[in-house]
């Protein structure tokens, strides 16, 4: 069709007239609209505004992140993709690459819990498989409110659920993940969810609509009403009847396809019939067709009419906009189109042709032949405006933050007894109730499954292994967003040393509230400021992440929680370093130093109900020769444990490194240690301070990991011994002690999130 | 030694089976489930998964599947068939083996590492293990409680058909060590002639220490001995 | 006081995908059933209960699917008084 | 040749345990439902299809039931045709 009859689609008869207030519906400020008509130069059509609505909002174009995110180092010489594809890719040696990335569906999550986390686990497994990799493992990081709500009862479960029932059917296992319960996410749970898949190195596809004269063809499930407006949806609040409103946005997946599409897409792309795959996620058909044409600096034409729909009648906006699941773009090599169909019919599947790549520029849509929509791809994709915002913190936090901790320091009572109720806090407590709803040993490769401080997957046919962790403590970053990063990102790298892998690089998944309150981006500023200096001071480029904001409700935001998801690679197999402690008998050496700082602890939190404090300081340059030193040990075959110290302090460490599985036929050992610290003894067992690990060793190589330890600069000393199986914990500090019966630490340690869920007055929403 | 491992629409440990019988010296095979023969091949495994997504009921779409007439005339005609997880549920659905596997007494996904008495050591599937054995193998289903009605339990039972029972790491039945309400802490049983196995644990992911088992080597060992004893 | 079985039927919202009704479908075709256009699958829950009143049960059953039965943002429900005799529950 | 709704309650077989609906009972008992006796869930299967009568299409969905949609280990079927309107295929 030549271009220059086509520039001005008429109206449709049926579509509502382009008023302000449509546009503002649209949640397009009257400033951006401006835009839009300069870049148009003309009126629009209602399907435009849809289109140009879902493009420029905050989900798709970045338009309050984008600046800040430039910040971020993306470059080093193993990264093969970086951010702006499907999904970041590393080269791991040995001729395979990994791709990997995290997302958020946190909005359809607080909506409908199950289909809103199993949705977002479809998504993600997507991004990884357009890429050319197989998945191989799924992670996913979550947070709710107190449990002691009926509600957050009913999400917590439904979300599990959800995560699970998707990755299970599709036969990809979970290795891990983190939970947090917090009334800062009262109302608005936090879902983000992170894949990883291997590739052999040359054969990454990229998501770009190449070859003038190809064509654009819809694979997988057929296009229904569902989720229309997802991604503006994903940009705004939630206010009280969200439930009530968005019911037209829930997206019910179909794991069973997924699978199907997951086998169909890496035929296709091994048959060298298509030269680009894109998932149809956020806005849809719109924003695959329009960003692979941006990306390949072409245009697209699309027929709305050649789209097979669930529903008769949907208007060429519905169809466009539209984000029913398990659906992909695909640019087909001309002539190819019936190898395409081909490979589809094997796997059961669906496929049309609904357009071809053009030479212009421009993505055009029609509807039987009639122009409904004509836009230039470029302005469309990359034109989106883009804000810095004024960043100021807010007072309360400031407040929260300065507060006078002191009288917490004397133990409020037993010390044996606040063990027991911070072990037994549901952020502390075992999380099998969570990671047995999980497959985690399907595709045979799982080494380390959750439960430990990363899980690890093999790569048969090679020595290696890779590792993946995500992390982020939203109190840390809620009480001091700089320090709060720093600390997700010094957790995730040395959950991985911990696991015997060197961190190698991240994915980033930024949950925060609302951009435009000063207070909201200062957090997110800070964050990403943050989130740079340690990717710098780690060598761990970002290859990619998600930005998640206006995770409101009635005005109140979700801590700031900028999930870091970390991928490291495992050198040798024999390498790989659990958690749990080994051997009766063997030498308990605390890596690091302990502090006085009880700040934004699990502690606080428990027993006073409190978040405030200084939340610990980190030490970039030292937790990455902590890092090193304790791959050093490991890959001198001296460690026989090792386990990072995070939520609830030392001795919820070293209490989860005796009890190890706590699985039926793994025995939980006892432990026996002395803190002879000169500091508060509340501090030294719960503290949270950073830059510690806790490692275990037969008596002989005792002298050997102090000395790597003193090579690498870092503070070590022997605390203590491995018990018997089934002994006891006992930890001396300073005149005081926690001490308990082995079966006491691991009854509380069990029961705290299962004794929750598990209980009859558990059930109904 | 040749297997065919059957591949339905949405299995996913397909793959696992095959790497499995590899690791014994076996030669595996993909069969696709639209392929109507199973001509040549000395056994057959159904493999794990969500065929069809589970919809309606686990392996009831998969039963109606072009490849299962063979299967069916495969185990008829005394041939090994190994059906894991889904596989199971499809034999059962197919009337291949007795009775059905209904929703885990939790109702949820139950995903984690059980331990399996060897019940019978005298099958194609178990004599390299000794009999009372004490396996620790991984388990993940939904679907995996088994039911029956009294008469068909009472022959099973009779007839010593329960080949693998749920247990604690000691080797004793107890209502803990049932992961899904099974009756009889049934985690695996043979048909009548013993040529046909169904279970609901993953031998096939307990063959590496490596992974945290390599306790099911044996139902591998087992069959391909079995096998090449019969051939010579 | 006397006792009453409820038929609760939960079905899936118009609209809404229903994956399990798809693969049916797919199925059914297979088989050969050219002829069906569409199927959908929700669930059947019969509650035996005991009420004052036929009328009183059917409250409580709408309550019931309110609070639990029912999920609101993805299902509907209607819920009929069926007779108990050779019925289903045990 | 019309088209056609077919109902199909697929329910469970009586004496057989019913784990769903055990465990609404105990739900539904948590909430305070003490006059509940027993909760048994199946499944509803709304076939919609073409057939030149209302018989036919009975016919057709009892062959359908026999073949695929019920287990006759397991379950129990009944059919009704319902009106296709405002009902829930879409
Ligand atoms: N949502 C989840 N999904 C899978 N595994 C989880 C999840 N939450 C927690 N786990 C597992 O439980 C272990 C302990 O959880 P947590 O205490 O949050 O981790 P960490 O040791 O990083 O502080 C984690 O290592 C993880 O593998
Ligand atoms: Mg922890």
């Amino acid at each position: 069709m030549p271009q220059d009859l086509v520039t001005s689609p008429l109206p449709r008869p049926t579509d509502p007239p382009v008023t302000p207030e449509l546009v503002a519906d649209h949640g397009l400020s009257p400033e951006e609209y401006e835009r839009v008509l300069h870049v148009m130069g003309r009126e629009l059509t209602f399907t435009e505004l849809g289109v140009f609505s879902a493009m420029w909002s905050e989900h798709c174009g970045y338009k309050n992140s984008r600046r800040l995110l430039r910040l971020l180092p993306t470059e080093a010489p193993w990264v093969i993709q970086g951010p702006g594809e499907n999904a970041g890719v590393i080269d791991i040696g040995d001729g395979y690459a990994l791709a990997f990335k995290i997302e958020s569906h946190n909005h359809p999550s607080a909506v409908e819990p199950y289909q809103g986390a199993a949705t977002g686990v479809g998504g993600i497994l997507r991004d990884i498989f357009t890429m050319g990799a197989r998945p191989i493992a799924v992670l996913d990081s979550l947070r709710f409110g107190d449990l002691d709500s009926p509600r957050v009862r009913y999400l917590f479960s439904g979300v599990v659920a959800g995560v699970g029932d998707y990755g299970n059917c599709v036969g990809i296992p979970n290795i891990g993940g983190e939970v947090a319960f917090d009334r800062g996410y009262e109302g608005n749970p936090l879902v983000n969810a992170l894949c990883i898949g291997l590739m052999k190195t040359e054969d990454l596809i990229t998501a770009s609509a190449s070859g003038v004269g190809n064509t654009l063809m819809a694979v997988g499930a057929r296009t229904g009403r569902d989720g229309i407006h997802g991604a503006t949806f994903a940009s705004e609040e939630l206010s009280r009847d969200s439930d009530e409103a968005s019911r037209p946005q829930v997206q019910v997946g179909d794991p069973f396809t997924e699978k199907l599409l997951l086998e169909a897409s890496l035929e296709l792309i091994a048959s060298g019939a298509i030269t680009g795959i894109q998932d149809m996620g956020a806005a849809g058909i719109t924003s695959s067709a329009s960003e692979m044409a941006g990306r390949a600096g072409n245009g697209v034409e699309l027929d709305v009419a050649l789209v097979p729909v669930r529903e008769p009648g949907m208007t060429p906006y519905e169809i466009l906009l539209s984000e029913s699941q398990e659906r992909m773009l695909v640019v087909a090599e001309k002539g190819q189109e019936d190898e395409v169909r081909r490979i589809l019919e094997k796997w059961e599947l669906e496929a049309a042709v609904i357009g071809r790549v053009t030479d212009d520029g421009r993505f055009r849509v029609l509807e039987g032949g009639v122009v409904v929509a004509d836009i230039p791809a470029l302005p469309l994709t990359q034109g989106c405006p883009t804000y810095e915002r004024e960043g100021v913190e807010s007072e309360e936090v400031k407040a929260l933050r300065s507060a006078d901790l002191s009288a917490h320091a004397t133990p409020s009572g037993d010390l044996t007894e606040l063990f027991l109720r911070v072990l037994g806090s549901p952020n502390v407590a075992n999380k099998r109730w969570i990671y047995h709803q999980y497959d985690t040993t399907v595709r045979t490769g799982t080494a380390v499954r959750p439960g430990g401080d990363a899980g690890v997957v093999r790569i048969r046919g090679t020595r290696r292994g890779v590792a993946a962790t995500t992390d982020c403590n939203g109190r840390f970053t809620y009480l001091d967003p700089r320090r709060g990063t720093l600390a997700a990102m010094a957790e995730a790298a040395r959950n991985l040393a911990c696991a015997g892998a060197l961190p190698t690089a991240i994915t980033n998944c930024l949950n925060f509230g609302n951009p435009l309150k000063p207070h909201i981006y200062y957090q997110f500023r800070e964050a990403v400021r943050a989130m740079a200096d340690a990717c710098q001071a780690f060598e761990t480029p970002v290859t990619g992440g998600n930005v998640s904001f206006y995770n409101e409700t009635d005005g109140k935001a979700v801590y700031p929680t900028p999930v870091i998801g970390m991928v490291g690679v495992v050198e040798d197999v024999d390498h790989i370093t659990r958690a749990a402690f080994r051997n009766p008998g063997d030498a308990v050496v605390l890596l690091g130093r302990n502090s006085a700082e009880l700040g934004g602890s699990e502690y606080l939190y428990v027993t006073a109900g409190l978040v405030a404090g200084e939340p610990p300081e980190v030490d970039l340059m030292a937790e990455r020769r902590l890092q090193q030193a304790v791959l050093a040990m490991i890959q001198a075959g001296a460690l026989h444990s090792a386990h990072d110290c995070s939520d609830g302090g030392l001795a919820v460490t070293l209490a989860e490194s005796a009890l190890g599985s706590a699985d039926p036929g793994d025995a939980s050992l006892g432990v026996e240690v002395t803190l002879d610290d000169d500091l508060p003894p509340v501090a030294v067992l719960f503290g949270e301070a950073q830059g510690r690990v806790v490692v275990s060793c037969a008596p002989e190589r005792l002298d050997e990991v102090l000395r790597l330890a003193a090579d690498h600069d870092v503070p070590a000393r022997s605390i203590g011994a491995v018990g018997a199986p089934g002994g006891a914990l006992r930890i001396r500090v300073r005149g005081a002690a926690v001490e308990l019966p082995g079966e006491r630490v691991r009854d509380t340690w069990l029961q705290g999130l299962s004794g929750i869920m598990d209980a009859p007055h558990a059930a109904g929403a | 030694m040749k297997m065919a491992v059957i591949t339905f629409p949405g299995s996913n440990c397909d793959y696992d089976l095959y790497k499995a019988v590899q690791q014994v010296g076996g030669e595996a095979t993909f069969v696709w489930h639209r392929q109507r023969s199973l001509h040549g091949y000395d056994a057959v495994m159904l493999p794990g998964g969500f065929s069809y997504g589970d919809y309606l009921r686990a392996g009831a779409i998969a039963r109606l599947s072009p490849v299962m007439e063979s299967v069916v005339a495969f185990a008829r005609s005394g041939g090994p068939v190994l059906g894991v997880c889904n596989g199971f549920q499809i034999l059962c659905e197919a009337g291949l083996l007795p009775g059905a596997l209904v929703r885990n007494a939790s109702l949820r996904f139950e995903s984690r590492d059980v331990h399996l008495r060897v019940e019978r050591q005298d099958t194609l599937f178990t004599s390299e293990y000794d009999a009372g054995a004490v396996l620790r193998v991984p388990i993940a289903h939904g679907d995996g409680n088994y039911q029956a009605d009294d008469d068909t339990l009472e022959r099973l039972e009779g007839e010593g058909r329960v080949v693998f029972r749920y247990v604690d790491p000691t080797g004793t039945v107890t209502p803990d060590a049932n992961p899904n309400g099974s009756w009889g802490n049934i985690a695996g049983i043979v048909s009548a002639d013993g040529n046909v196995l169904g279970m609901m644990p993953h031998p096939e992911r307990a063959m590496e220490s490596l992974l945290g088992s390599a306790d099911g080597i044996g139902v591998f060992t087992s069959l391909v001995k079995s096998l090449s004893t019969a051939a010579v | 006081m006397s006792s009453h079985r409820l038929e609760i039927r939960v079905k899936p919202r118009p609209g809404l995908l229903n994956p399990e009704g798809k693969a049916i479908h797919h199925a059914l075709a297979a088989l050969g059933w050219a002829a069906v256009h569409d199927v959908r699958v929700g669930k059947v829950i019969y509650v035996d209960m005991d009420a004052d009143t036929p009328d009183a049960a059917l409250v409580e059953a709408e309550a019931m699917c309110r609070k639990i039965l029912a999920n609101p943002v993805t299902e509907d429900f209607e819920i009929s008084l069926v007779p108990a005799e050779g019925g289903v529950p045990s």
